[in-house]
């Protein structure tokens, strides 16, 4: 055998050209060292800076959760690299369709922060028009998203708009059956469609190795025959960069793309889980040193280079914003269960809410 | 060959060619109709009513997906929110069961989740019931699953000049309707023009008036209550029969009149009784009729079995026979319980 | 900290630990009993019912699933082919609809399609209902798809000591299970010894004998019903409360008895009324008690609207007052419609 | 560039571990020349005895149908070297879980021929004791059927049982769900199941290209880490062998296997299709010559060697027997109706057989 057959075995190359890199793709490592082409420095600022507000509006609303000024919410620590490199890769026609973990990427779409607030108010299940900035409502039933997606994309595609559609999900929901559809009819119809998994390692409790027995989950792209790829989720440079070649390709009419973003969730499924019955510590310190935000600093910071700090002085301002939002006590309107369970309220409804509103004004003058 | 292109005159029509009639025309008047569906393309559907829709309208419009079901619903929930109009087809009753967590939970909801933003105008048709001695899971009555979900219409039709209307009624309508077309009904004809004049979505409609009882059923049976009532006058009873068409919402206002007026009423339908379509017929009626009831509300209904094999369907099925047992159960005489 | 190992003597307990108890005593005393669901081994599942268990019994009897409804119901059809005898866990009522499949076409109708051959001993855990500031898909009431669908058992609890009996009685039976566990009534304590003996687990109980009026309902709303009974004879009058534990099959003698004695009946539940539960429950009483009657059944139940969010779920739920306002309208003074 | 490293592409070795190999397997060729190891001979001619056996069935059932005596009849014809190649492959404690399609299948795992036809009579739901022969119900909801060969396999490892379960299912099954769920499950759980994908290139009517955009549908199984074959399904020794093989790999403990086996369906989908709606009669054509029925033959007699022909005769008897049995209209007794709802008959169920019964009586005597 000659020198070059016995060349180690390269990471960088599929073995199949659907089929994900054996190592994930990484254009900065965790030390902030670059070790691929990372973006210009432009838009390392604009995911700088998009980072650091979601990292400080995530942290406030957490801290307002613990104060019990909310019903739950899932956090999205750990995740804005992912979040917030594919949400910021998405063009203006573009759409986004996000699970209830994904609040940072629907704020960096633009989405009001008090607006991404009220379903975990519990004022109401939307609080966003999902048309102002093509977000689609967070979504909760498992994978369901994926088909939505992939319906829009394709009616974009037959009224000839040039228009993606992004749906996340985690590495739980690809074990439900709409992930594997969805996959397959965009593959099909060759909608334009990128798929983002976010792996975080877990789904509540239960860790990826009780979920996928795969190589990787990006391997699952090759079985419909969509172009999938594996990359470090807590690297913005690769996370944006890939998402942002995969809007190209669907938007030149190159079908859907699978993406598999390794990461990792810091805080608890939700508030009101505790993640200390499944998961070590150390693992936790091991991923808070993997800090996608500090990676992209150190970035930054390379040759000495000062990171801007107006960014810091913004996410205050949202964080403020919020914690005044949601200071006082909403009581949303008993007349709003009716109105909107079909185009015009039937005439039970009508008569549903006549009963309510009256029994409302009977309390209220039995307590006067 | 095409059944696509009926003359507007009075005509020799079958449920299955006026659908087809009604999906045509829906298609050819707004761009934002399209159809989709297992085999609902090159084959025109397994009962073909798409037939000939493929061709004449393009793939782009009419086409067959992948075998999926929750696939079939989830994305025409996704075209619907970037302003089509999707007619979908289940290809039998039982095979939408898959799909039912994109009915429920988004299909039902998206509306009121939204506050009104995001509107679904999907349509999904399903054949369903028993009759054609079709083998297991193919004839399935399911209409309470969708009918108790909030935020569905639930349609069903018993004629082609009725369903035609309904299912152009449906498609226009801004919200999801489940479409349910009683197959075994399917091939029977009737002589009519196709058009869209006539009661509107949500209203039941008085099919044969009489004076004794008012028998109310929807779907596959109307034809049987029909017969009931022809039967009936050999055996003295004058049989009024509803036709309810909007299974939700109800119309209260068309039955509860004629119920006040007979003062008895039988509900019917081919669906396992138990939680059946007809315990809200029989429930309601009882709250807004009390005192005008000269007997209980009797319902004739399909056992509470799954769907029998074809050999023994016609046992399952509610026939005129029963319905009139019924009726001569309704205490004419006024004895006791 | 496991909650399995209680004391035979009369102690405060939570209807989660009866639960966790049943589920612990069930897998000790037969090793064909299996426990799987999403997070129900490591974690205990995310109300904790299963909490323990997998430390204490192994991971080859509770075990952790992939993430996905109609797998693990799918499954546990299969195992139950083949000797085990599955309990499974939904984590919550939406997100067992992705099973609907599964359950409606096969768990319900296997032992049927096999003339008796093949039978699902298999329970599907749900907890259900509203009441717990949980976000959409979270509270769902879905009682209705399961009792409509003929084959299946459908069982609630309400208190500790009974649904520790029932879950018991659920998994010892031949036929597949659905068994309801009102989240809202999770934390609610009852000084009481866990034990078998008791009704059967297709009996109703009388909770709370009275002479006025039945109020019949089961799951989250017993206690309601109770708390409206107590209310009640301050305005002089009462109530007789039913748990109907069973939803299918349904308990006729007890609940008929009764009705048949009161003469006056209202039917609770948080589902929304239309087509829900009530409806059948009014429609038989009305077949089955029409002349002991003095009013209409009355049903208080949920709206016929999605379940609203945290903020508006005590508008949407059924309250003693609202049922006491029913009771007030059962015509008292005799006044006609 | 060397020689080597410019050699044709090796169609024999996959490129991975868990794909298949770029063409199907093939043993026997159309022409009926061995191009791989077939099976010794006493293993091709039960394969052959149960072909002739299974192709004559199908052909009595398909006749019979024509003449009314069955409600529907979905034929095997063509696909015979797939379910007798793969039933034969499996050992007496292991099971079948078949489809609507696979009666050929059922009848060649032992099941009494009559016992098969009950379901496609309108006599019951189904004929046979599924526990007799260890043959699941033949399934009708597409691809459910998966599901429940994953819990059985798994079970039978929990009891330390020696059981294999080989599922079939068809091209367009694999689009639903249920089978993405049970390839997980099967491969999280190191299930002992063989999936079997009979891939006859239609759904009905809709065509694979319609179906799936994927290189094979045996490319879906890496992306569950499962390995998988492609295999030419008219190749009765290449389905039997490779079978065989992934029943032993399964029943090692090695966990599921994925096949997909390349073949036709040459009658319509069922009686109640018109298949000259959507396919040429030259596809027809091209296919009818590469029966998998004559290409044994054809191997059989090479080098002049005669092939037994006592199997005709036995073929020939059991399309009398179904004849005979198949001859007088059944009619099964209503009372059957609600004896098997539940364990015991509900007092509810036990009132509507007493009305049904008291029904019949009456109109029994009205006729009399
Ligand atoms: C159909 C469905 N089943 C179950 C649930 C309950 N549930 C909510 S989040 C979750 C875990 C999801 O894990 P993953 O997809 O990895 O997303 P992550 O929460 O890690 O972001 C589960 C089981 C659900 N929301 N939907
Ligand atoms: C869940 C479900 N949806 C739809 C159907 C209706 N149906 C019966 S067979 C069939 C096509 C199946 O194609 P394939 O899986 O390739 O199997 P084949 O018939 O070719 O053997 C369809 C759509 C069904 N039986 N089940
Ligand atoms: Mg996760
Ligand atoms: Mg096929």
């Amino acid at each position: 055998m000659t020198s070059t057959q016995e060349s180690p075995h390269d990471i960088t190359a599929p073995p199949h050209p659907l089929l994900p890199t054996p190592a994930p793709v990484q254009l900065i490592d965790p030390a902030g060292a670059a070790v691929g082409p990372a973006p210009d420095r432009e838009t390392l600022l604009r995911l700088y800076r998009a980072m650091v507000i979601g990292r400080r509006f995530d942290t406030q609303i957490t801290a307002l959760t613990r104060q019990g000024r909310l019903a739950v919410y899932p956090s999205s620590r750990g995740q804005e690299a992912c979040q917030i490199g594919a949400a910021l890769a998405l063009r203006a026609q573009d759409w986004l369709f996000p699970t209830y973990r994904d609040s940072v990427a629907v704020l960096t779409r633009g989405v009001d922060p008090l607006q991404v607030l009220v379903s975990f108010r519990g004022d109401w299940h939307c609080g966003y028009d999902p048309y102002e900035h093509r977000v689609a409502p967070q979504c909760t039933p498992l994978a369901t998203n994926t088909l939505h997606a992939v319906g829009l994309a394709h009616a974009a595609r037959l009224r000839r708009e040039d228009t993606v559609a992004l749906v996340l999900l985690g590495d739980g929901a690809t074990s439900e059956g709409d992930t594997h559809e969805a996959l397959n009819f965009a593959a099909v119809w060759k909608a334009p469609v990128v798929f983002l998994v976010q792996n975080n390692g877990y789904a509540i409790s239960v860790p990826l190795a009780k979920q996928s027995a795969a190589p990787s989950l990006a391997h699952k792209g090759i079985g419909y025959g969509i172009p999938s790829h594996l990359i470090d989720g807590n690297d913005v440079a690769a996370v944006h960069t890939t998402v942002s070649e995969a809007v190209q390709h669907a938007a030149a009419g190159h079908g859907p793309v699978l993406i598999e973003a390794l990461t990792y969730r810091v805080e608890a499924h939700t508030n009101a889980d505790d993640a200390t019955r499944y998961r070590q510590d150390e693992e936790v310190a091991f991923w808070l040193e993997r800090d996608p935000l500090r990676r992209l600093e150190l970035f930054l910071n390379r040759d000495g280079q000062e990171p801007p700090t107006e960014f810091a002085a913004e996410a205050e301002a949202l964080a403020a914003a919020v914690r005044a939002g949601t200071n006082a006590d909403t009581a949303p309107d008993p007349a709003g269960l009716f109105g909107h369970v079909y185009a015009e309220p039937t005439a039970a409804l009508h008569q549903q809410q006549a009963d309510l509103l009256d029994e409302i004004a009977r309390d209220e003058e039995a307590r006067a | 060959m095409s059944i696509t292109s009926l003359p507007a005159t009075a005509t020799p029509v079958s449920l299955a060619a006026a659908l087809n009639q009604a999906l045509a025309d829906s298609l050819a008047e707004d761009e934002r109709v399209v159809v989709l569906g297992e085999d609902v393309g090159t084959l025109g559907g397994v009962f073909r009513i798409t037939d000939g829709l493929a061709a004449r309208f393009g793939e782009e419009r009419v086409w067959d997906t992948p075998l999926a079901e929750s696939g079939i619903v989830g994305t025409a929930i996704g075209m619907a929110m970037n302003g089509l109009r999707p007619v979908v087809e289940m290809q039998f009753d039982a095979f939408a069961y898959p799909a039912f967590e994109q009915i429920t939970s988004h299909l039902a909801k998206m509306r009121n989740r939204t506050g009104g933003r995001v509107e679904l105008p999907v349509v999904v048709r399903i054949p369903y019931g028993g009759g054609i001695g079709g083998v297991e899971h193919h004839c399935d009555s399911s209409e309470v699953y969708y009918t108790h979900t909030a935020g569905l219409r639930v349609v069903t039709c018993s004629t082609p000049s009725d369903g035609y209307r309904l299912l152009r009624q449906a498609i226009a309508s801004p919200d999801p309707v489940i479409f349910l077309e009683p197959k075994r009904r399917y091939w029977s004809k009737e002589t009519a023009t196709l058009s869209l004049e006539g009661p509107a979505l949500h209203q039941a409609q008085v099919v044969r008036p009489g004076r004794d009882v008012t028998v109310i059923t929807y779907g596959g049976t109307v034809a049987t209550a029909l017969e009931a009532a022809a039967l009936g006058t050999e055996e003295g009873y004058d049989l009024e029969v509803i036709d309810l068409r909007s299974l939700n919402p109800f119309d209260d206002e068309t039955v509860t009149a004629s119920v006040r007026r007979t003062g008895r009423a039988v509900v019917v339908h081919e669906a396992a009784g138990f939680c059946g379509y007809g315990a809200e017929v029989a429930a309601r009626l009882s709250e807004q009729c009390f005192h005008h009831l000269a007997a209980p509300v009797l319902r004739v209904t399909g056992f509470d079995i799954p769907y029998p094999p074809p050999k023994l369907e016609a046992h399952h099925l509610p026939s005129a026979e029963r319905i009139l047992d019924a009726v001569s159960r309704l205490q004419w005489e006024d004895e006791d319980v």
